[in-house]
């Protein structure tokens, strides 16, 4: 009775080994997708910079140029 | 015998411990993928977005790179 | 007796080793989803930081639209 229970026993932990496995297996591969997602954001985030700073830059040549232009405009009317 | 009927029985609670414990880990885990689904879907939608901004600064700094000396000349 | 003991000892042994690794795997997966949670929150930023980027960017594309023919005609 108890060599019975023995075998049942090592049956359920063979198949607690099986899903152990599994579920490692999903976590490595989770975590290689998770290096990849970081090092997509960080590359985002380096693009946002960049994008800032162009768009600063067209911001103020704009707000220079209209400074420049509009009073100007005013002389040559007059 | 006794003794070992009670190792036996002990082993049965640890194994169902054990089988828990998984079963927590595996809810975890997908709980985890959910959200790692959802911060890859809105990174895509910020890479299109990057995209777009680009394509608009872009000819804009052409447009201000050949007008600004322009202006100067004139 | 000695191999019920041996037994005995190797599958105490085999359940701790399942407790280390179901231990060791909820470290790994909290560090990614704490780790995610810092990554959505720059997600959120950088969301953000585009919308105010498109608000500037509106403005310069409206006069760009109106200055170049403008200035064609010139």
């Amino acid at each position: 009775e108890l060599q019975k229970q023995f075998k049942q026993q090592e049956e359920h932990a063979g198949s607690l080994q099986a899903s152990m496995n599994t579920t490692q297996e999903e976590i490595t591969q989770l975590r290689h997708k998770h290096t990849m997602v970081k090092a997509a954001i960080q590359e985002a985030k380096w693009k946002q910079a960049n994008l800032t700073r162009r768009v600063l830059k067209l911001v103020s040549a704009q707000e220079i140029e209209r400074k420049r232009g509009v009073p100007l405009d005013q002389t040559e009317e007059q | 015998l006794m003794r070992q009927a009670a190792h036996v029985n002990a082993w049965d609670q640890l194994l169902q411990q054990g089988h828990d414990q998984v079963q927590q880990l595996r809810l975890t885990l997908n709980n985890v993928k959910t959200d790692q689904s959802r911060l890859q879907a809105e990174l895509d939608f910020i890479q299109g977005q990057q995209q777009e901004l680009e394509q608009l600064i872009e000819p804009l700094e052409a447009a201000a790179a050949s007008t600004t000396p322009a202006q100067h000349q004139g």
